[in-house]
């Protein structure tokens, strides 16, 4: 979720998909690895940087990439990603649907199978009751859980959460009203207050992670810090130096396939140049690559090999405020969308990491369209042409236009290069308004801007965490405070459908009614671009990898010679 | 009489900003053991530069000793290492200066100031040297001195620092005892009371004293001969008593005529020799005093050589010899 | 020997004497001389050089220096020279004013402090303190939020956090020549407070200061960096040397030479500032007079 | 003493005050947050009582030693971040102090009693190339010369004393500087002084005059300086810590600031406040026992 400027050669992207990619920059990602046989006197200690201290890794209040990087190795859900971010069963049984009989008719009611076999790293058998507890406790008013909006869905969970003002006898019932239940102890059943096809995936994220009410209870707020922090997952954390390091050591009692890495180290490197320099100075397995400095590490005859890129699930863009104006006149939005050289940002300002983006959903994600958005490819006299017919045939009548930004190293090249390409090919002067970063996020999220710099990154890897969240009227992240009843009206189908495909086509026509009325102007989608020392082999990558890469799979990875 | 110390032709130079400044000009001037003699002239003149010449404590650069050489005890002190210099500093040759207020070090006590004088020449212990310093301040007459030895130099008046001063420079018994004005800077009635200590503590320790001031009033009474400086030169010396009854050069006897009045300040002091003293970056040739001299006009050949004009008495105006009344 | 040489020659006043000496200070001068020619370039840059302190070159991104670009590009293709000679204004402005308004609150505040009964010394020391665990960052933000980022703002942001390390060395000092016998003497002569402190004090005073004003030059350089970073101060992309230090380190790896000439600029202007003040407080100090 | 509780107080209240008008409070995120949430997160830190009830708490609970909670570090109360990471910023900060001094004062002597000789010049040249280059520059230089080429030092982290070296030295670099100028000045302001040759008329070696007579006169304007540079380095940089990775308190405020951290930013602020006026009093003090002329009651 934070804004690093990373990207990716675009051809490459488009032609080819994820994993196939991932394959062609660095092969030893899907190699299966007999090298552990074959070398065991290599110590598998991976090492790799947190850029900063977690803020918690209590799963059910964690929000922040940094975060889920430990909690996902400790702890494991009913369900998990695969490498094409398409669900898996974990502590499940099976993934539940229709015809299985896991999912009601209705589409309201789920019911989880538990694997018989999964225990916590003391030994205990995780139970539906460490399911069902966790997650009342995430709805829970005093944990004031930041990601508990996204388990609104369950019936009685927004009531719950809502009733802190009530007494306890109030709260006490209320709670008992959540309608998560642990049938017998390997059956988990949840009802929604209404259909959400997408609740399998919300299901997959750590919020709904299993916890100890033993545990929790007796420790309180310790309950995070080794040894007290037990969970289900292949590592345990048996070390935490606070704002220093992190260690986490395989779990003997693992259930699963036991992870090939003996150790895994999180250093806490806030610069990203220090980052660099410790990778270089072999204190890391895995670094970071300052922004604007590719170009030289690819020119590195040593570590240029090192290189791993991929595809994230985060795109950035320019969004307008429709109600200010002159940015209320569409003409001029698509004018100015259109005055933008997109691939030269991505090839020459950023090296040709990234990909130019033209439309909203991005490449990897169900909902990406690569046919849509090409009228906003640059092309000077088309732009000038649509401020002619906005009513500006004269650049210079326009009225002041003003951009707004948090003030980061990666933002105000942005903006320097927004203000550049406007001058340039509109002749449009453009004036920067940089901000401290917190001022930046509450002038946006009150409306007050006119012209700002945002990015979007997946919580889950489908369009209905894209689009109703940040263009449905009035809704939580809309600060294009675009609004449209038609598109309203599709996404409030969709939201509920059934049908996957018929769900998907929805999204597909309401993501359309967006990019026509251009309240957003595209620049690119993200890509991660790391080294990695050769020796680390096994990584496999996805668009939602965490702070650490390749951290939805590290028991795959293991050190060679 | 034995000389002790005999300073020959020395020449101390200024190498300043504005240009080359020959504050002593081939100076020349003995003192004899137990003998007190006096160096007089009005500010400026180079007394005190020569002075700290023979210590060789001028400041280098801008000053520098071009020529000369100072005679002590049968040494060269010219010659001498530093170290050899630094032995001789404060054992055989002390020195007391002009300004009481400024030359005690504020952040040390007085007693340490005058006792490690004592620990590095006399080589006493911390105690003995301290117990040796407040014997001295009684003697200068610093009333309570085991008390006030605690004390810093701000708690004291400035006659009672320039005591102390004088107990500093008395404590290791020197050969030689250089005052330079010690008491111009405080009034009359002390003035006469240091001159007094000072005259006292040195013939009891045979001490010989070269007492520099502008007023020859005081000097009839403390000093046996007398130099009168002008311009960085000797322009005349001999016997006090004769310099006082019948100076020859005009100068001398400007000065003289302008009686010092202490009840008034030092500028005021001289103007009574009309126009100013030269400006020693550009001398007028010959005579330096010619400009201002009353003579002026009548003096035809300006050679500087101090001519005997009566037995012991030397002087170099030229018009001096005939103008004896 | 002082004394001997103010006696023999016309006597000019306090200052027309230090300019003179002044002018005789090789460094004093050669520092003078560098500044009036940074000064020169910063507003003549538009003048020679063939780009734009904006003009971007897409096509020539983070380019080491060559004819073309003497000091090279930076991360959107401009040219480092131009923005560096073109920063100069910003950089100069800030270190310079900045300065003032430090030295216009601070020494009579310092002086004051140090004059006054030991009661309000002691107050004025404390709210000395209160101003130095001030949460500037946090003000600057709502500074910012209020009034919005002028390049005023940011004189003001640095000057009035700045001003209470010359008002404590001030004060200090004050303390400590006032206890000088010379100032005793004037006192004695009946010289009133007001007279000797600004007469004796503050001159005497001085040395230090100097040396404390030319350190705070390159502070004040780097502090307008961190304020245009919370958008106070000069907005991108103009550019100033503070800016272009901290834009160059994100990318050091690969272009070391965006930190190096802001560096070396910088260090040149101090420089010249502690020439051209050393030279000042010599030519000020009769003590040290040749 | 007693005046240190005024200047807290005044200090917490400004802070506190500003805290709450600045805009953008600590739940404002890029993602925004669900406004149940938000109102839950309110109730939990009490952010939903008037201004006056919140501060009064503030005070009611910091003076019983507690600070409160950190926004940021949800389980960890400020008091406990501090008082982890207070060794390590002050060891830190201190050794930099001892550093910069031990550099500094010698330094500035040497170039005082040589001026204008290759002395004065080399250390006039190291005092401006360290006070010109920022130090998370000079840092990052440090890292690339002994980590990334030499491999002869960690390039970052807290234990062992390989590790202190570097962010040391780099924050040792400007005071060193400026003490070293500092020193300069005031010794040739006492260097001129007519009890200088009286010393010299006693004898003493030019070292015993250097040491006894000059020092503890030129050293009252360093230690003016000094004062508030061992504020600063005690309370921490920013910068190098961040660099060096160091888990100490010296990046506490600005992350606190920028997070709006309420928390945090209370407890640094009154940390800092009290460690300023500390300093500045033994400084104070220290007039006293150098120069017998001042005397403070």
């Amino acid at each position: 979720m934070k804004q690093r400027l990373f990207c990716i050669l675009g051809l490459l992207l488009i032609v080819m998909p994820l994993g196939l990619m991932v394959a062609c920059t660095k092969g030893e990602s899907t190699t299966p690895a007999p090298q552990v046989q074959s070398t065991p006197s290599v110590p598998q200690v991976l090492r790799a940087n947190l850029d900063g201290e977690p803020a918690t890794i209590d799963p059910n209040r964690a929000s922040w990439s940094r975060e889920r990087t430990v909690i996902m190795q400790v702890f494991q859900g009913l369900l998990g990603f695969n490498q094409d971010l398409t669900l898996k069963p974990v502590v499940a049984r099976e993934i539940p649907s229709v015809s299985n009989g896991g999912i009601s008719a209705d589409g309201k009611t789920y019911t989880f199978k538990l694997r018989p076999e999964v225990t916590w790293s003391d030994g205990k058998k995780v139970t539906a009751n460490d399911f069902e507890y966790s997650i009342k406790r995430l709805l829970s008013p005093d944990l004031a859980a930041q990601y508990a909006s996204f388990y609104f869905d369950i019936a009685g969970g927004k009531d719950y959460f809502g009733s802190a003002k009530k007494d306890d006898a109030a709260r006490t019932q209320l709670r008992s009203t959540v309608a998560v239940k642990a049938v017998d102890a390997s059956t988990l059943q949840i009802t929604l207050a209404q259909p959400r096809p997408t609740f399998l995936q919300i299901m997959a994220l750590w919020p709904a992670y299993p916890l100890r009410e033993d545990i929790i209870s007796k420790f309180g707020d310790k309950w995070t810090e080794p040894p007290n922090y037990i969970g289900n997952g292949p590592f345990m954390l048996t070390e935490w130096v606070h704002q220093d390091h992190l260690v986490l050591k395989a779990n003997p009692n693992y259930w699963g396939t036991k992870p090939r890495l003996s150790e895994f180290q999180l250093k806490m490197i806030t610069d990203a140049n220090a980052e660099l320099a410790a990778y270089k100075n072999n204190e890391l397995d895995m670094s970071r690559v300052p922004p604007g400095t590719e170009k030289a590490v690819m020119a590195d005859p040593v570590i240029s090999k090192e290189i791993l890129r991929f595809p994230e699930l985060t795109t950035f863009a320019f969004q307008f405020n429709v109600t200010r104006p002159p940015f209320d006149n569409v003409k001029l939005r698509q004018a100015l969308a259109t005055a933008i050289d997109r691939v030269a940002f991505v090839d020459k300002v950023r090296n040709g990491v990234g990909k130019p983006a033209l439309s909203w959903v991005p490449p990897g994600m169900p909902g990406y369209d690569p046919n849509l958005g090409k009228e906003y490819e640059f092309n000077v006299a088309k732009a000038k042409q649509l401020l002619t017919e906005a009513g500006y045939p004269d650049s210079s009548k326009l009225p002041e236009l003003k951009f707004q930004y948090s003030d980061t190293a990666g933002n105000r090249l942005i903006a320097q290069f927004l203000q550049g390409q406007l001058k340039d090919n509109l002749g449009v002067n453009l004036t920067l308004e940089p901000m401290e970063s917190k001022a930046f996020t509450q002038f946006v999220n009150q409306e007050k801007h006119t012209w700002a710099w945002f990015g979007w990154g997946a919580d889950y890897p489908d369009p209905d965490n894209w689009l109703p969240e940040l263009f449905g009227t009035k809704a939580g992240n809309n600060h294009t405070v675009y609004s449209n009843p038609k598109f309203d009206a599709l996404a409030k189908q969709a939201k509920s459908e059934l049908d996957n495909a018929k769900r998907l086509q929805m999204w597909a026509e309401a993501q359309k009614m967006v990019m026509a009325d251009t309240p957003i102007a595209t620049m690119f989608y993200r890509e991660r671009f790391i080294l990695v020392k050769p020796t680390v082999k096994g990584i496999k990558t996805t668009g939602m990898d965490g702070q650490v890469t390749g951290d939805l799979f590290l028991t795959e990875i293991n050190l060679t010679k | 009489m034995e000389s002790l110390l005999a300073v020959d032709n020395l020449s101390t130079h200024f190498y300043t900003q504005d240009g080359l400044v020959k504050a002593v000009n081939g100076v020349s001037y003995r003192v004899a053991k137990g003998e007190t003699i006096a160096l007089v002239g009005e500010s400026g003149c180079g007394k005190t530069v020569s002075a700290l010449s023979i210590l060789r404590l001028v400041h280098e650069p801008p000053g520098k000793i071009v020529a000369g050489s100072v005679t002590f005890e049968d040494v060269d002190l010219l010659k001498v290492s530093n170290s050899e210099m630094r032995r001789v500093r404060g054992a055989k040759i002390a020195m007391v200066f002009q300004e009481p207020m400024t030359s005690l070090n504020p952040v040390l006590t007085i007693g340490r100031q005058v006792s490690e004088t004592l620990e590095l020449h006399q080589h006493m212990g911390r105690q003995a040297a301290l117990r040796e310093a407040i014997k001295l301040l009684g003697m200068v007459g610093i009333p309570q001195a085991e008390h006030r030895v605690k004390d810093y130099p701000h708690h004291f008046s400035g006659g009672m620092r320039q005591r102390v001063m004088i107990a500093m420079a008395i404590a290791c018994h020197p050969r030689l005892l250089i005052a330079d004005e010690p008491t111009t800077a405080l009034d009359a009635t002390i003035q006469a009371q240091l001159l007094e200590l000072i005259k006292t503590l040195t013939r009891e320790l045979g001490t010989s004293v070269i007492l520099i001031t502008h007023n020859l009033g005081i000097v009839a009474r403390y000093a046996q001969r007398v130099y009168v400086m002008y311009a960085g030169r000797i322009i005349e010396h001999g016997p006090a008593q004769m310099i006082y009854d019948k100076p020859r050069h005009p100068y001398t006897v400007g000065l003289l005529a302008s009686v010092p009045r202490l009840d008034e300040s030092r500028k005021t002091r001289l103007m009574s020799i009309k126009g100013q003293p030269p400006d020693l970056i550009y001398p007028p040739p010959g005579c330096a005093f010619k400009p201002r001299c009353s003579y002026g006009t009548q003096c035809q050949d300006e050679s500087l050589d101090l001519v005997e004009v009566a037995p012991g008495h030397y002087c170099s105006c030229q018009l001096a010899p005939q103008r004896k009344q | 020997m002082a004394i001997a040489i103010e006696a023999t020659r016309p006597h000019h006043s306090l200052w027309g004497d230090a300019i003179i000496r002044l002018k005789r200070n090789r460094f004093a001068v050669a520092g003078a001389i560098i500044i009036f020619l940074i000064t020169m370039l910063a507003f003549l840059v538009s003048v020679f050089s063939p780009y734009r302190f904006d003009q971007q070159d897409l096509n020539a991104i983070l380019q080491g220096p060559s004819k073309a670009h003497p000091f090279g590009t930076d991360d959107l293709g401009r040219d480092v020279l131009t923005r560096l000679l073109y920063g100069a204004r910003t950089s100069l402005a800030v270190g310079i004013f900045a300065q003032f308004i430090v030295l216009i609150i601070g020494i009579p505040i310092g002086a004051f402090s140090a004059s006054a009964s030991s009661r309000v010394d002691n107050f004025i020391m404390r709210f000395v303190d209160v101003i130095y665990a001030f949460p500037d960052i946090l003000f600057i933000i709502l500074i910012r939020s209020i009034l919005g980022g002028s390049i005023y703002m940011m004189f003001l942001a640095i000057g009035l956090v700045a001003w209470v390390n010359v008002a404590r060395l001030i004060r200090g000092q004050v303390l400590f020549q006032k206890q000088r016998d010379f100032v005793i003497a004037a006192r004695a002569m009946g010289a009133s407070e007001r007279y000797i402190t600004i007469k004796h004090l503050i001159p005497n005073s001085l040395g230090p200061v100097i040396v404390a004003v030319t350190f705070n030059i390159p502070r004040a350089i780097f502090a307008e960096a961190a304020l245009s970073y919370i958008g106070i101060g000069i907005k991108p992309p103009t550019p100033s040397w503070g800016t272009m230090i901290r834009d160059g380190y994100d990318v050091i790896f690969a272009a070391p030479y965006l930190v190096l000439f802001p560096a070396v600029a910088i260090g040149m202007l101090m420089l010249s500032f502690t020439f051209l003040g050393d030279g000042l407080r010599d030519a000020l100090d009769p003590r040290l007079r040749r | 003493m007693l005046w240190l509780i005024p200047v807290l107080f005044v200090v917490a209240f400004i802070t506190f005050s500003l805290m709450h008008l600045v805009p953008g409070g600590p739940w404002d995120q890029e993602k925004q947050l669900a406004p149940q949430v938000v109102e839950n997160l309110n109730r939990k830190y009490n952010l939903d009582k008037p201004f006056i009830v919140q501060f009064g708490n503030f005070l009611w609970n910091a003076v019983r030693g507690d600070l409160g909670v950190s926004y940021s570090y949800q389980d960890k109360g400020v008091t406990q971040i501090l008082l982890s990471g207070l060794p390590k910023t002050a060891g830190l900060g201190v050794t930099a102090f001892l550093i910069a001094i031990i550099i500094g004062i010698p330094l500035g002597i040497a170039a005082a009693l040589k001026q204008n000789s290759t002395v004065d010049y080399i250390s006039v040249f190291f005092s401006t190339l360290f006070a010109n280059i920022p130090g998370f520059v000079i840092g990052i230089l440090f890292i690339i010369l002994f980590s990334v080429t030499l491999h002869v030092l960690p390039t970052g982290g807290w234990g062992s004393i390989k590790q202190v070296i570097m962010p040391a030295v780099a924050l040792a670099a400007l005071p060193a500087a400026y003490i070293a100028r500092v020193t300069r000045a005031s010794m040739l302001e006492v260097k001129h002084q007519d009890y200088i040759r009286t010393a010299q008329a006693k004898g003493l070696a030019s070292r015993v005059i250097i040491i006894r007579h000059m020092l503890r006169n030129a050293l009252i304007p360093v230690m003016t300086i000094a004062g508030p540079e061992l504020a600063a380095l005690v309370t921490g940089s920013f910068i190098i810590e961040s660099l060096f990775s160091i888990p100490g308190i010296g990046r506490l405020f600005v992350q606190g600031v920028f997070a709006r951290d309420y928390g945090l930013i209370m407890g640094t602020i009154l940390f800092y406040a009290f460690a300023v006026a500390l300093v500045n009093l033994i400084v104070d003090i220290l007039y006293a026992v150098v120069d017998p002329r001042i005397r403070y009651e």
